[in-house]
């Protein structure tokens, strides 16, 4: 998170101090999303319940996912405009395979179990990712570029097979797994998608903080991709198989989506692009990469879910909305940018000086 | 039974798949109006955009979750909503739908409340065949000329629109020919680009139809740049009867809308709510009116006049087939 | 094959030719190394050296030729299979990244893991280790970024020591390192050479080379002059090999007669970096500015030009009192900064010679009030690369193709042509042959004669001593003192710099 | 364009020779573009009309007019996500000034002269682009998050002005005017749009190439902004103006639509950012800016246009046309790759390394 950019002054070398300084320079975000949602606490009863709290984590749940890849890709300074595509793709083609059906050429043979056909869509989302990526490194093409004409394939792909209609499926199985709740004491529980979630996170971070291939989309990230080639990391590889992590996570949540929504339809990943990559910003990666980390991006996803969902708990009219979003995402990153003293000309003299 | 309704108040929420288009706002104010009336609280809430179909089911368990006591929804499409019914049925909340009536495989819905788009889109058909037999001087049945269909993005609305206009030409006016049918994602700004490209293949088109208006409006922005003078040179129809529209077609640059009055359906739902609270009995579909409205008949439509009272209807399906079975 | 007069051969390189679109960089280059030894290559900037290198490393490869080691005819097709068989780099351009840890990048390509996990706690032991080896004293945990540039290189010194490698190619390792450092780096690699390790050193210090390299090869423009061993010759001889002519002096100072004050700086401090500095500079001087790795002495240059903001401070121009809240000021009032590091701050790498040049001076060369004038443009940048003998093949070449020389010729120039009469200049000479070195500094003489004044920040001791009129040593972000030409020696200099003497007896010349 | 990339080499320092290198290498998209025109020439009779090719310049225009504004804020490394909201809320602005009502509220005022209407829709555009660069360059805020927060921002605003309808206008004055056809010999002419794009091009290629304005764009773009500042550039003052030009190109875009649409809408901009982030991209001006110019962005929207409108041509299915749009984007940047010969491992030994 925000941490890893803090510059460090000479004299505070000392271990605890400056581990202390890190957390709270990376609880930046956290600390926006924390003053959220003590506001929606106090201002709305109905939000007080443990039903609200467990939707607010299922709401969070698939776009978590898609945004936990899509930290990956901008951590290599990448990014991913595929993703919403992805998710819709792969719930198509879960929901068909499910359903044994699709509509615009009817039954198209027996539905198989639904296990079958969600690792079907899954991999054919890792399969599809790779495939991106293989285009963006052995090539040298603009992942802008790829990203955007996949999302045009995909998207059309899921509309021809639907004809624009949802796929029904019945829940049984693994899409019956991935929707039920955990009990925990009481009232409350935990949705299932919000725990497979986290999974990959704890997963993604492990492998980010602790293995190489993480340790290598950090230093190719933020112009280091010379330097990690002259090092001699294999930068492509890398590189493939983030696109390819993307990819299957888009997937994994394209199949959470349409097991939620009992249906796969070309739909199902609206807006989730332009939310993923705005919640890996917020949460501290920068576009450029090279830092930040996962967990940041799970506080920016929260950050703008408690924002969507507080405005139904405080009844505000519907077509405001996007104009309280915008306001409230603004200022969320401002406040964050003053929180770090980044502004010289608010405190002249005591700028911090890049290198 | 409504009378004895009147002296209890309820809170009843209202799920539209978003308020970005002013259909779903003129149903809202009616909705809104009759609750008033009623003296009851109607929440609406949307999605920010239509497609966001967990944002929908999330904003229905919002909604049950604050006590809503009944509430309606407008499933765009497909089936998702399905879970936002089961959440509501979970909770022993009455659920409706309305503008939507193709009843969920799962889930309890007290009533779904729309209008035959099929069945719209066939007499809108018809009376295009009327305006093409006008422009040649001949009747429908002989007619022939030429007709382009501007496609939303595939889907239930689409395709019944599409379908049921195409029935309504074979049935009217055989001899019409469709000389294309191409997609315009629903935009004005689509319908006029592919309008404007059609006409360059078809110079002799004679009827713009668009599944909305908007793209039906488009088209005839098209043609007019082309120089091409609407209701002489050419018509065009669409479906949906909003605001905009009515004021082109006031001012002689639209041919004709299918009227549906999405004010008196929001009207309808919440009287469907009120009976329901009641005891009453309400049909499984409440089929509301939908009416052809051209510059003749348009003092009439504003002012109510060819609103017909709901009846019990018949489930839509995209099956090809007029959702209101023919004898 | 790998016998030849006797001796054995670790590596041999025959007839290697590489061409750049347009550029025959290496035309039939000869190279033989033998374990065991130091083998330094020297050639002007551009002379093919570091991509001599890269295609022994697997960065580039031979369009011509072959590459046998230990044996084997061997082709490396990335740096990787170079690191594999047995070859490791210090490249020229620092190939690391700020963003992560020093440890990290020590360990860079080559983890120590503990099954699928990265071990922390052994890198960080090892790295300990390394680093202290090369004593320097720094958190392996910390971020590379904050180091400065001198410490950074010694870190990427011990990337390249952990490798178990039969040969170290080290491309300029010194150019950022102080007198110390490259002691302890020399002590390394005579240790490396002992345990029978070769090593082949390439840098723009000729003494330097001298004093390690057992052989030398000369480059010239691409084409292999000679391979000789130390002993057989002199400074003189090399010097002639690599430029093709003789250089009369490295140092041509001249005594300017020295004028009125230009610049003064008052109670300058700016946070921990740089307290209460005062000095003063005057036409036709030189003002030297010496201090260890990290002194500060980066920092008061840019607190000067307005780069950086600053806590309190006066600054005087020709007399009078400036403000100075952006480098827009500084040169307004005839400030100039020449960074030390060029690539990132001082050159425009994307775009070309002459918009590189003419980027200070725009203002000056619009017509119809709003146009640039692309006629005045060209001919300004062609005065340029003129009188200071710039290599290009066109005025539109990309500034990232050229030579370090070169590259900083052109730095120079768009600040010349701001025509400034206070040059700040951060290591003049960092990573650039003799002989464009000797024309940096006829330039400086030039710029001082024409009552110009210069404020040189350089680490470089003998640049220092033989170019300033007066030298001012920072240690820890104070004035130390000040030393006149004429009193001034290495160890008085160093006696400041690291404060065991607090006051310079010189400190009169501060008025 | 991509000219400015290529590394020259000693030899060639003839300045005929250089220049006609240059202009090939430049060419580079255009010779795509040539390739879909002349293979829709080929393929569809109805094409070869002035008419059809008068529609193909007319649909380019508004959003070449917004990627010109895209074009600047990517020179200097930026991006703007709020030109599709600031399209629509221009239109919707000018439309309820014209008509002097709006749908939400009825009649608001008398309509004002569409003159009148338009200048403030368009200098509300440059304020609204002012601003966001402020907060940009002096707050250091993301240059994604403030324009995507803008957007939600201008889409809510126009949302709730119109409720989601559009403002109808009668044409008269200047959105008469602007939406008029120029006539050239026989049935040859110029759609005004078009004529308006290609001015707005025009200076924009003289600020860019001849104006110190446009060096400092260049400069700073292509990681060059700490040393365009240390060479005395007011690296924020340009930063600011370049948000305001977007926004002002946008603003003027947003006119243009609504005039051609007779209709101020909230959908008036739909998809535009994302087509003239490609358009740009396609063009030859990478996404970190310094190289690059407006003429290659013109290629890109034609490119884009010219895929989208020849599907018409052809009647490609309806719901196929994703798809296709995805592929031949795809393949479109692949085929530009492989003329420029990028792609080392096609042909080994002979790569060109990055510096
Ligand atoms: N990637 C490249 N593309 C084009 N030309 C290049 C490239 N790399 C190097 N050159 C050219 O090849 C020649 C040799 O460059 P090289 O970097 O090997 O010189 P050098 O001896 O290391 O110089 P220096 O002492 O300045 O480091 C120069 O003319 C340089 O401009
Ligand atoms: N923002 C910062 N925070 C903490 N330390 C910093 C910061 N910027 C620079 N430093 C450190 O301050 C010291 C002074 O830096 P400066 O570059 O001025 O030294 P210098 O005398 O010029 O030495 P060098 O030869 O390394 O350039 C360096 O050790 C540098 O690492
Ligand atoms: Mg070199
Ligand atoms: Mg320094």
């Amino acid at each position: 998170m925000a941490a890893e950019s803090g510059v460090e002054s000479r004299g505070q070398s000392t271990n605890l101090l400056g581990t202390l300084r890190r957390v709270i320079a990376g609880l930046g975000p956290f600390l926006v999303f924390l003053f959220l949602f003590v506001l929606l606490l106090i201002l709305s009863p109905a939000f007080r319940s443990p039903t609200s709290l467990g939707l607010l984590l299922l709401e969070s749940a698939a776009i978590a996912i898609v945004a936990c890849g899509q930290t990956f890709v901008i951590m290599i300074g990448g990014i991913d405009l595929s993703v919403e595509a992805m998710v819709s793709f792969s719930g198509v083609t879960a929901a068909i395979l499910i359903a044994g059906s699709n509509i615009a050429g009817g039954q198209v043979a027996n539905g198989i179990p639904a296990i079958y056909a969600v690792l079907i869509a899954v991999s054919a989302g890792l399969l599809i990712g790779l495939f991106q990526g293989m285009l963006i490194t052995l090539f040298r093409m603009n992942p802008l570029i790829v990203t955007l004409g996949f999302r045009s394939i995909l998207l059309g792909i899921s509309l021809v097979w639907t004809n624009g209609a949802g796929i029904n499926i019945v829940r049984e199985g693994i899409t019956d797994t991935i929707t039920s709740r955990i009990p925990l004491v009481g009232d409350w529980n935990l949705p299932m998608p919000f725990v497979i979630a986290l999974t990959i996170y704890a997963i993604s971070w492990v492998i980010l903080r602790h293995m190489r291939f993480g340790r290598y989309a950090y230093a190719i990230g933020g112009n280091g991709e010379e330097a990690s080639r002259l090092s001699g990391i294999n930068v492509n590889r890398i590189k493939i198989m983030i696109y390819g992590i993307s990819g299957l996570l888009a997937a994994i949540a394209g199949v959470l989506v349409m097991s939620r929504l009992r249906s796969g339809a070309y739909q199902n990943g609206t807006n989730m692009t332009l939310i993923s990559v705005a919640a890996v910003v917020i949460g501290g990666t920068p576009l450029t990469g090279g830092k930040g980390g996962v967990w940041g991006t799970m506080i920016g996803v929260f950050i703008i879910r408690i924002v969507e969902q507080g405005m139904v708990y405080l009844s505000v009219p519907s077509n405001a909305k996007e104009i309280v979003v915008g306001v409230i995402i603004v200022l969320a990153v401002l406040l964050d940018v003053i929180r770090q003293g980044e502004i010289t000309w608010l405190r002249l003299g005591k700028r911090r000086v890049e290198t | 039974g409504m009378a004895q309704d009147n002296a209890e108040t309820h809170y009843v929420g209202f799920v539209p798949p978003a308020l970005t288009s002013p259909f779903h706002v003129a149903m809202v104010e009616g909705a809104m109006a009759r609750a008033a009336e009623l003296g009851w609280t109607l929440e609406v809430q949307a999605p920010a955009s239509e497609g966001d179909f967990a944002a929908f089911v999330t904003t229905v368990e919002q909604l049950l979750e604050k006590g809503v006591e009944a509430i309606s929804i407008n499933p765009i499409g497909t089936d998702s909503a399905i879970t936002a019914v089961l959440a509501a049925n979970e909770r022993g909340v009455p659920i409706l739908a309305h503008n939507f009536i193709t009843p969920f495989d799962q889930g309890e819905v007290v009533t779904y409340v729309g209008y035959d788009q099929w069945g719209g889109a066939e007499s809108l058909a018809a009376y295009a065949c009327e305006l093409i037999a006008g422009k040649y001087g001949t009747t429908a049945a002989e007619t022939t000329g030429q007709l382009f269909i501007l496609e939303g993005i595939e889907s239930i609305f689409s395709h019944r629109r599409t379908q049921g206009f195409e029935a309504g030409l074979e049935k009217n006016c055989p001899n019409v020919t469709v000389v294309g049918s191409q997609s315009a994602e629903w935009l004005r700004t689509r319908g006029q680009e592919v309008a404007g490209i059609a006409l360059q293949q078809h110079p002799d088109i004679d009827v713009f139809y668009g599944n909305s208006d908007e793209m039906a409006i488009g088209a005839a922005l098209a043609a007019q740049d082309l120089g091409l003078v609407i209701n002489e040179d050419f018509f065009a129809v669409g479906i949906d009867g909003n605001q905009p529209t009515l004021d082109l077609l006031a001012g002689g640059e639209f041919s004709a809308t299918l009227g549906v009055d999405p004010y008196r359906m929001g009207v309808t739902v919440i009287d469907a709510m009120a009976a329901h609270f009641a005891g009453e009995e309400v049909p499984q579909i409440t089929l509301t009116p939908s009416v052809v409205v051209t510059p003749d008949n348009l003092a009439a439509y504003l002012a109510g006049d060819l609103w017909t009272t709901p009846i019990a209807g018949f489930p839509e399906y995209d099956n090809n087939l007029p959702t209101v079975p023919e004898d | 094959m790998a016998e030849q007069n006797g001796d054995s051969i670790l590596l041999e390189m025959r007839g290697i030719t590489k061409r750049f679109p347009g550029v025959l960089a290496l035309d039939r280059i000869n190279l033989q190394v033998r374990p065991g030894e130091v083998h330094g290559i020297v050639g002007e900037n551009g002379a093919g050296k570091s991509t001599l290198i890269k295609i022994l490393s697997g960065v580039y490869q031979a369009d011509e030729g072959e590459v046998i080691f230990k044996g084997q005819r061997v082709v490396h097709n990335n740096p990787r299979q170079a690191q594999i068989a047995g070859i490791t780099t210090i490249y020229q351009e620092l190939n690391q990244i700020p963003h992560l840890t020093v440890m990290e990048n020590i360990y860079l390509g080559s983890e120590i893991m503990r099954g699928p996990f990265v071990d922390w706690p052994e890198m960080r032991r090892r790295s300990q280790t390394l680093l202290q080896k090369l004593r320097l004293e720094i958190d392996p945990a910390m971020t590379l970024g904050k180091l400065g540039v001198g410490q950074a290189q010694m870190v990427e010194v011990a990337k390249a020591l952990h490798h178990k490698a039969d040969l170290i190619i080290m491309d300029e390792p010194t150019a950022a390192l102080s007198l110390t450092e490259i002691a302890y780096l020399f002590q390394i690699i005579n240790e490396l050479r002992d345990s029978g390790v070769a090593v082949i050193y390439i840098s723009h210090h000729l003494e330097e080379t001298f004093e390690i390299c057992d052989r030398i090869t000369i480059l010239r423009d691409g084409q292999y002059i000679d391979t000789r061993p130390r002993d057989e010759m002199t400074m003189d001889d090399l010097i002639r090999m690599m430029v093709g002519r003789t250089l009369d002096e490295q140092f041509p100072k001249e005594n300017v007669e020295q004028g009125n004050e230009l610049l003064r700086v008052e109670g300058l401090n700016q946070g921990s970096r740089l307290k209460d500095v005062s000095f003063s500079v005057r036409a036709g001087e030189i003002l030297g500015v010496a201090g260890l790795v990290g002194a500060g002495r980066t920092e008061l240059l840019r607190a000067i030009f307005g780069a950086d903001p600053i806590d309190s401070g006066k600054f005087f121009v020709n007399g009078q009192a400036v403000t100075i809240h952006h480098p827009r000021d500084a040169i307004r009032n005839g400030v100039a900064l020449l960074t030390e590091d060029r690539k990132q701050q001082g050159l425009l790498l994307h775009l070309s010679t002459r918009q590189n040049i003419s980027i200070t001076v725009l203002d000056t060369l619009v017509r119809a009030r709003m146009l640039i004038d692309r006629r005045r443009e060209t001919e300004l940048a062609s005065k340029y690369v003129d009188s200071m003998a710039i290599k290009i093949t066109s005025l539109e070449q990309l500034v990232r193709n050229l030579s370090g020389g070169n590259q900083q010729k052109v730095v120079l120039s768009k600040w010349i042509a701001t025509q400034p009469r206070v040059l700040l200049f951060d290591e003049p000479t960092r990573g650039i042959d003799v002989g464009a070195k000797v024309e940096i500094y006829r330039l400086m003489n030039s710029f001082v004669a024409q009552g110009g004044a210069v404020v040189m920040v350089s680490s470089e001791l003998p640049e220092i001593l033989a170019m300033s009129d007066r030298i001012m040593v920072v240690h820890e972000g104070r004035v130390s003192g000040f030393l006149d030409r004429a009193e001034a020696t290495q160890e008085r200099i160093m006696e400041l710099a690291t404060g065991y003497s607090n006051q310079g007896s010189a400190n009169a010349a501060q008025e």
